[in-house]
């Protein structure tokens, strides 16, 4: 094919003629033979500039095009649009940017031409080596599978199935609700029962677009955006080990939290006496209305120990306080005549309304004590003694009974899903978000989404605020009869020189990387793959490169701009 | 009638100051010449173009680090020079130079070709000897007595190749007695002599064809016989190719360093050549044992088959062994009776396509007959 | 629902994340903001917490695709006047403030500033440094196109009727003096409100000294000083221009006197010390805490790594006195009294509900909780949904959190409307 | 990946010691000649004399006939077994079981090729065999029979001598090492005409009990005499590293060495580890026109043909120096006879030690390319967070 290189310079208004001495580059660039043609426009993003563009790109019949102006983050697309609307194929364009890198660095108006020309030659050279990549175009299926049938689960479920949307929704265990589903039906901020967690459930079993499976785990998940394939195996004791295959266009993760062995630290003494209990056989006490020691008699006094594993993990887990606060609640509105003492590190009650709630537990006559750790918990009579430390002093409370909240832990199997979807964790150990500010239940993988405690430790209303995000996300990006556009710069390996070795494999950050056994060589799916180039760059033999970016190309642009 | 000129200084420095005059002057851009790397006696092939880097070119070195034909070809890969450029090689490095400009894999114009009557060059494993100065003496003088230095490559000592031809100027080294106090340069091209009147000398009618480079040549032709009969075992064919190979190591050194071999990748190097596991159990079966890793015979035998008919006997495979097969030996063996066959002379004529490429149609009759 | 159009109030990182999930979405998004740039408080710092991510670097793409979507249709320098109807079928009506600049001529080449004859405070740099009457809030702000405050345009306020300067000066007619208000009618399906939040105003706690001592700083202040695009361009000093040595931070002002805590200030005030220990290492800095809250599962770490390089304390009481200059903060800690002399003072001041948050409740018909955000349902089931069936309230506008907590009840408002649709 | 302190701590395993009045090659012979009639495996891995040759090669061998040209220690390493090994066994799954006997360092490299997916180890017994060492290729293609007589000598005494290849005379891993690399051991150094087998894993095991032998004799003779024996040698590796590292100091001390280099890649044909199918330096992936040339020319003086020798060693070096095994192939295979393979191995030491990584060691330690870990090298680059690491750990 005989390369037509038509060279544009844009002068961006004053921009750059202050700077660049526009008819020196064009004039000098017009006795190069590689190009067709040299012109200068005063503004090529504008409408007028564009129309200018395509109309040359028309008239010179040209197959490559450069524009030497701004950054390509401000209009790399723009001119591409305006290239493929006069014919061209996109992707043989490359913009110059002489704006940000030459005009506005440079003071000096000789060294900032030159600077721009060498910029321009490099360009121009990297362009002759473009290849006219192809966009495509997938089918997506638009279902959701979604692992882990907690609250956020089923939020996400709910919120997600619709009439031409199914939803597979897959628990571990074989009842719904997880954690929150333990919970007492007492909420913060009101007194009397609700039934968040039990109606939500209905709904669920009631949707005729949600498919449920309990008792069921993935075993595998394969695919990308739009077209993931899942298999599902069953644990019931009838159909043990049955296996379902579905497929889904994205994949909801919300696999939950589990809590901090109390028996790690024994200074808790958990385990030791009856009247030690955790939070969460606390809350079985509120559900069962009998909040009593185990001689039957109801506690005198009860201390409230927060924070406990916040030091071993190496976080806060953000909720204990406020359930704390509720128990003390509970216990005045219940036991009017109970002491309640709260031993804590830092009240973290980052709600507008949670502040109040303490104010209110205060004047219900809830004693607040500040400490900095727990020494030692131990029966003394038929009290318990609490002995702990604030600001370097040691000081004890005996109470009857002591409820301990247990930090939020990843639930056990987070690992495990981590590998079978490859999906990263954080230093702690739960699943990390795409962007921890911009991107919060996005990932890696594009398609696979989490929400609530499988991200780290939050509260109800978040989680559940999070599950409606997952679906905003899917229902934003799954639109039946909508097509999915994979990214067209991507890595390839020529097979011939592949040897196998996968280290490519290993250094994918998407898994856009696999083995393929028989012909003993790694292949890329280009629907995964973003183009990042590790792959590139891990291989010994050279096998792989990166479309848009080839060893021929940067290099032919880095020589220019040397020499 | 080609023009002579005699220069009166010791054919290296003579030579060395000739290439220097062409640079200084200008009339040449840069040469490519053997140059000292260090004190320890490593030479290399290098393109010098400034006058003060000139200081340690070696122009007639007696070693051979590559095969100079190879180096021209990957400096005119994509095209012919701009710039004039010299070049000193040896008879077989420009025999080679030209074979691979028939495969479109070199340019030689604007290239100024300078070779010699050439005395062979030493075995590549000397390079770096601690008395490599005395056996680099040693072998000046055989070749002033046109002698075969018994230091030389095994291939160097059966060459009869060691006339050059195409070159534009030729360097009378074999057989000059004086040859470290006179020397004459012959000017044989059109293109050679607009540089003659640089050669600061007296012009003399001679012809580079004297009795004893006549003679030098018998004493080669005779070596080859005898080298030829020696790899000739008393179980012909295979059977001693197989001894002769036993050693092979697989490195494919050979194919590396031959100017011929110009592929990006061996085809014995690629996948298509990899062991299948899978045969792994009938090849037992039938053999009861297998030499691993396998295909090193068929590795040469297919490479015979893709250059043989080209080689120009430069012996660089051969002084890459490490362990030692005569490979030049058996190479321009087979290579010259094939080239008998198709009665082609690599090196010879660039116009002249290689047999490969041509079809006559009495070629081989005798085959047709049986 | 049949109506496919949104109205999105707000053009923080809130309201643009909730614009560009919809528009993706192929619905249409009317997104009204009041300022003349988009981007809300968060392009407003130089870094974000904990991560040290440069937060204009990391909005600037997120802005980009705003501005040039298709499905997204920007009302700047404009508010909503009226609604009227329900879920589906909400009539709008929006007063769009003249720009006086065309952003379609306009390249912000900048020309206009320096002829422009006025100059005054720039309060989006807290007053910090100077703006023409002709301006762009701050370098690198979105859209790239200056506007002109009609007040104090000598040309517009007819001080000086026949001034063109910036008009002479502009290389592409952008500059439109004829241009007028307009009222700009809509019928969309839902609401989204996100209008964010302001910083409570410290100088209504006198003890603080803010305002009468000049090293006296508030958060906001703080992060214009040390932004790249800020007032000094980064450059870390004190008011007289002098080297910061040692530093105060003093956390939760404001939380008793508003009753609740805004749970972000604890980390953003880590960030400030982080921030001054990397720009001037010897400097001492010393937070002054009640409760440390620190939730999430990556700020633990990011105290516990600066522990040992900065002084915590928990303080009962405090105050800050200053004598010709010099400051002094002094604080009890359990019982004991103690003071330090820092050459500056940090106040960070709680969130408070943004200033048209009264008014605008008013006008979409829904309520205000104690502490004036606008009240939501219930903050167990549905924190984002307003008592009006179709207007949502997300981000700081529905009460004090930080920026991934915003984004996420943007997506999820976006997921309601979106689920609503289905 | 600690390992690399532990290697050589005493294990308390125990062997099988068969005495062996045939001479040691014969005794050795005879255990797979057993094995191979009993079908405990399918065929063996060895080397051979090539019949009516001077030469030795790899033989896969299944026939008993072939016993004869069989020979556990060859005095030279034709081809790198590791290198044999990958050759047969990484196009495809193997369907036969294969024991393989090989030197250390061959073995080495055959994890390492097993790590890089080069190799099938799944029905493959790799067996160890304490290592005397090998002749340089070279020396003993000039002269066979002196060369092949002096090895003999050499070896029985187990000496170092100056004679040895230089990657064998300074080797301080010659013998079984504290890790999963080989499932049996071979014990040569012990007791004269005395040989150890010593499992080194169940495989190794199942295959004793298989051959109907007993692993309860103590291994201390064979421990003492090794230990003695790797000290000796580790002494003289220290004193090359040493030496090395000092003449290399400055870089043209380093490039000097490969002056002499043509280019013909042997050494890179020679490596096991070099397992590519077609060198990144051989790819050609760029080619110049000649005024290319002549304006690099211009830049340095002169331009040395055949382009990018430094840079190819350089390459290679960063390529694979830290699975090197330093077993000297490289160097055996230099037709110019550059020191490459002790350049290497020097390289290898500093580079391997930095990641605390000893090739070959265990089956399971991953190449330290493909495993990441956060806090590594953050001295580099972030040391702030570095110190709050340390001090963390410290608590």
């Amino acid at each position: 094919m005989n390369k037509n290189i038509g060279v544009y310079v844009c002068e961006c208004g004053p921009n750059i003629p202050e700077r660049i001495d526009i008819d020196k580059v064009v004039k000098e660039l017009s006795s190069l033979n590689e190009v067709k043609t040299v012109k200068k426009h005063s503004l090529l993003c504008s409408n007028d500039g564009k129309k200018f563009l395509k109309e040359e790109i028309e008239k010179e019949e040209l197959s490559h095009v450069v524009v030497a102006a701004c950054s390509p983050k401000d209009h790399e697309n723009t001119f591409m649009k305006v290239c493929e609307e006069a014919g061209m194929n996109p992707y043989l364009f490359q913009l110059v940017n002489i704006r940000e890198q030459c005009a506005w660095m440079i003071p000096d108006k000789e060294e900032a031409t030159s600077k721009a020309l060498k910029y321009i030659k490099a360009g121009i050279h990297r362009v002759m080596y473009h290849d006219p990549l192809e966009k495509k175009e997938l089918e997506i299926k638009v279902d959701v599978l979604v692992i882990g049938g907690g609250i956020s689960g089923i939020e996400a479920s709910l919120s997600l199935a619709g009439p031409n949307r199914k939803v597979h929704l897959v628990e571990k265990t074989d009842s719904l609700g997880g954690m929150a589903g333990k919970l007492s039906q007492i909420l913060p901020h009101q007194g009397s029962k609700i039934k968040l967690v039990k109606e939500k459930i209905e709904q669920a079993k009631n949707n005729e677009n949600i498919n449920i499976y309990t008792s069921s785990e993935v075993k595998e998940v394969r695919g990308f955006l739009g077209n993931f394939e899942a298999v599902i195996q069953s644990n019931q004791e009838n159909e043990e080990g049955k296996v379902e295959e579905i497929k889904a266009g994205a994949v909801v993760v919300a696999t939950g939290f589990d809590l901090y062995d109390l028996k790690e630290n024994p200074a808790y003494g958990y385990g030791e006496n009856e009247n030690i209990v955790s939070a969460l056989e606390f809350e079985d006490m509120i559900n069962s209305e009998k909040i009593e020691l185990k001689n039957g008699k109801k506690p005198k006094s009860v201390a409230l120990v927060h924070c406990a594993g916040r030091k071993e993990k190496g976080y806060c887990s953000k909720v204990c306080c406020l359930y704390n606060l509720k128990f003390a609640h509970y216990l005045k509105d219940n036991l009017p005549d109970v002491e309640v003492k709260e031993l804590y590190m830092d009240l973290c009650l980052p709600h507008k309304q949670d502040q109040s709630y303490f104010d209110q537990a205060k004047e219900k006559g809830v004693e607040f004590i500040r400490m900095d750790e727990i020494v030692k918990t131990k029966k003394s009579g038929d009290k318990i003694e609490v002995e702990y430390k604030n600001n370097d002093k040691t000081d004890k409370l005996s109470v009857d009974m002591v409820v301990i909240a247990p930090a939020m832990i990843p639930s056990k199997d987070t690992s495990e899903l981590a590998e079978l979807m490859n999906l990263p964790l954080d230093k702690s150990g739960f699943f990390k978000e795409l962007h921890e500010m911009l991107d919060p239940v996005a990932t890696p993988m594009e398609g696979v989404y989490i929400t609530g405690c499988a991200l780290g430790p939050r509260n109800i209303p978040e989680s559940m605020t999070q599950s409606h995000a997952t679906s905003g996300k899917i229902l934003s990006s799954l639109i039946p009869g909508r097509k999915v556009k994979p990214e067209v710069k991507v890595s390839e390996i020529k097979e011939d020189l592949c040897t196998g070795c996968q280290t490519c494999l290993s250094v994918c950050f998407y898994g856009a990387i696999s083995y393929d056994p028989f012909k003993g060589v790694s292949v890329v799916n280009e629907a995964i793959c973003r183009g990042c180039g590790s792959c590139v760059g891990s291989c010994p033999s050279g096998a792989i490169r990166s479309k848009h970016f080839t060893y021929y190309q940067l290099y032919q642009e880095v020589m220019e701009a040397l020499r | 009638m080609a023009k002579a000129v005699k220069i009166k200084k010791n054919v290296e420095e003579g030579l060395f100051d000739f290439l220097k005059s062409l640079l200084e002057t200008e009339k040449i851009k840069g040469v490519f010449t053997l140059k000292k790397m260090d004190d320890n006696g490593a030479v290399s092939y290098s393109l010098i173009t400034s006058p003060d880097e000139f200081k340690k070119a070696v122009p007639l070195y007696p070693f051979m680090p590559v095969n100079a034909g190879k180096a021209l070809s990957s400096f005119t890969l994509l095209g012919k020079t701009e710039e004039p450029i010299a070049a000193v090689l040896r008879p077989c490095e420009l025999r080679a130079f030209v074979e691979l400009i028939k495969r479109a894999q070199g340019d030689v114009e604007n290239i100024l070709i300078i070779s010699l009557s050439c005395g062979g060059v030493l075995s590549l494993n000397l390079m770096g000897d601690k008395d490599q100065e005395s056996t680099v003496s040693k072998y000046w003088e055989s070749v002033k007595k046109a002698e075969i230095s018994p230091d030389t490559r095994e291939t160097c000592q059966f060459c009869e190749n060691f006339l050059p031809i195409n070159a534009d100027i030729t360097v009378a080294a074999v057989g000059n007695k004086d040859l470290d106090k006179e020397f004459t340069l012959f000017f044989n091209t059109p293109k050679g002599e607009e540089f003659s009147k640089e050669a600061s000398g007296s012009s003399v009618s001679e012809e580079i064809e004297t009795k004893e480079i006549n003679d030098f040549k018998k004493k080669r032709e005779e070596l080859k016989e005898k080298f030829f009969k020696e790899t000739q075992s008393e179980d012909t064919g295979l059977k001693s190719l197989v001894n002769i190979f036993a050693p092979c190591l697989g490195c494919h050194g050979c194919s590396h360093v031959c100017p011929i071999c110009y592929c990006t990748l061996c085809e014995f190097d690629s996948k298509t050549h990899n062991y299948p596991t899978s045969s792994l159990g009938s090849d037992l079966m039938v053999k009861g044992g297998l030499k691993v890793p396998s295909g090193n015979l068929l590795f040469h035998l297919g490479r015979m088959t893709h250059m043989a008919v080209s080689c120009v006997s430069c012996g660089m495979c051969s002084d890459v062994c490490p362990v030692n097969i005569p490979v030049a030996t058996i190479f321009s063996k087979v290579g010259s009776s094939l080239q008998k066959e198709f009665d082609y002379f690599p090196g010879k004529d660039i116009e002249e396509p290689a047999p490969q490429g041509t079809y006559k149609e009495d070629e081989f009759t005798k085959i047709g007959e049986q | 629902m049949k109506n496919q159009n949104v109205l999105v109030i707000g053009s923080g990182v809130a309201g643009m994340e909730a614009s560009l999930v919809l528009a993706d979405a192929g619905l249409k998004v009317h997104l009204v903001e009041k300022d003349s740039l988009i981007g809300g408080q968060t392009i407003k710092f130089e870094e974000v917490y904990p991560n040290m991510e440069c937060a204009t670097c990391m909005l600037a793409p997120k802005q980009q695709e705003v501005l040039q979507h298709d499905n997204i249709t920007l009302y700047l320098l404009s508010e909503v006047k009226k609604t009227e109807g329900s879920l589906g079928e909400f009539k709008v009506q929006i007063e769009k403030k003249a720009r006086y600049v065309s952003l379609i001529n306009c390249i912000g080449c900048g020309a206009c500033y320096d002829p422009c004859p006025v100059s005054l405070d720039n309060e989006f740099e807290e007053g910090m440094s100077q703006k023409k009457a002709i301006y762009v809030a701050c370098p690198g702000a979105l859209p790239n196109a200056p506007a002109i405050d009609p007040e104090n345009c000598v040309r517009l306020n007819g001080k000086k009727k026949d001034c063109n300067a910036c008009e002479e000066a502009c290389g592409f007619d952008a500059i439109d003096f004829t241009e007028k208000d307009e009222t700009v009618n809509l019928d969309v399906g839902a609401i989204i409100v996100a209008t964010g939040f302001d910083q409570f105003d410290v100088s209504s706690l006198p003890e603080f000294g803010y305002g009468k001592h000049p090293n006296v700083y508030t958060a906001m202040e703080f992060e214009r000083l040390y932004a790249q695009n800020g007032p000094t361009s980064g450059k870390l000093t004190l008011r007289e221009d002098k080297p910061i040595k040692s530093a105060g931070i003093i956390h939760c002002m404001g939380r008793e006197e508003k009753g609740y805590c805004s749970g972000v200030c604890c980390m953003y005030s880590m960030k400030f010390a982080h921030f001054i220990k990397d720009k001037a290492p010897e400097a001492k800095i010393h937070e002054f805490h009640t409760d440390l809250c620190i939730p999430g599962k990556s700020h633990q770490k990011f105290y516990d790594g600066l522990k040992n390089k900065i002084e915590f304390t928990r303080y009962e009481d405090i105050e800050v006195k200053g004598k010709n200059g010099n400051l002094e903060i002094s604080y009890t800690n359990n019982g004991k009294k103690n003071s330090i002399k820092p050459d500056m003072v940090i106040l960070s001041p709680a969130m408070v509900p943004s200033a048209g948050t009264e008014n605008l409740a008013k006008i979409l018909g829904i309520s205000q909780d104690s502490m004036g955000f606008f009240s939501t349902q219930d903050q167990n089931l549905s924190p984002i949904d307003s008592e009006k069936e179709g207007i949502f309230v997300i981000g700081c506008a529905e009460g004090p959190k930080d920026i991934p907590e915003s984004v996420s009840q943007a997506e999820a408002a976006a997921g309601r409307v979106l689920s609503f649709l289905q | 990946m600690n390992n690399n302190q532990k290697e050589t701590k005493t294990n308390p395993k125990k062997g099988k010691i068969l005495p062996a009045e045939k001479g040691i090659r014969e005794e050795v012979l005879n255990i797979f000649k057993k094995a191979l009639a009993d079908n405990i495996f399918d065929a063996l891995l060895i080397p051979a004399k090539v019949p009516n040759t001077d030469a030795y090669s790899w033989i896969l061998l299944q026939d008993e006939s072939l016993f004869d040209i069989a020979d556990p220690l060859p005095p030279v390493m034709t081809v790198q077994g590791g290198r044999a090994l990958s050759s047969f066994s990484k196009n495809g799954e193997l369907d036969l079981k294969i024991a393989a006997l090989m030197k250390p360092c061959e073995i080495r490299a055959a994890v390492e090729l097993f790590k890089l997916h080069q190799i099938d180890l799944n029905l493959v017994t790799l067996i160890s065999i304490d290592c005397p060492g090998a002749m340089p290729l070279t020396d003993y293609m000039n002269d066979p029979k002196k060369i092949g007589e002096s090895f003999k000598k050499i070896s029985e005494k187990w000496e170092i001598s100056e004679s040895l290849r230089p990657a064998c005379q300074n080797c301080h891993r010659f013998s079984l090492m504290d890790g999963t690399a080989s499932d049996l051991h071979i014990g040569l150094v012990g007791e004269n005409n005395k040989v150890t087998l010593i499992p080194n894993s169940s495989i190794g095991n199942d295959l004793l009990e298989k051959l109907g032998f007993e692993p309860n004799d103590s291994l201390k003779e064979w421990e003492s005499k090794k230990e003695k024996l790797v000290k000796e040698k580790t002494k003289k590796r220290d004193a090359f590293l040493k030496e090395w590292q000092e003449k290399t100091k400055k870089t043209d001390g380093f490039f000097n060495e490969l002056n002499k280099c043509i280019n013909c890649h042997n050494c890179m044909n020679a490596c096991p580890i070099c397992y590519c199918q077609q060198c990144y330096f051989d790819s050609q992936t760029i080619n110049f026109k000649p005024e290319t040339y002549i304006q690099k020319t211009k830049e340095k003086g002169a331009l040395r043909f055949p382009l990018n020798t430094m840079l190819f060693h350089i390459g290679r070096m960063s390529h694979m120096v830290l699975s090197c095994v330093s077993c000297g192939a490289c160097e055996d295979a230099c037709p110019v006879s550059i020191p490459v393979g002790r350049l290497f191995s020097m390289v290898g030491d500093q580079t391997q030690k930095e990641f605390n990584y000893v090739p070959g060691l265990n089956r399971e330690d991953p190449l330290p390319l493909q495993d990441f870990k956060e806090d590594e090298f953050c001295e580099v680059e972030t040391p702030n967070e570095c110190e709050e690491k340390v001090t963390e750990e410290a608590k």
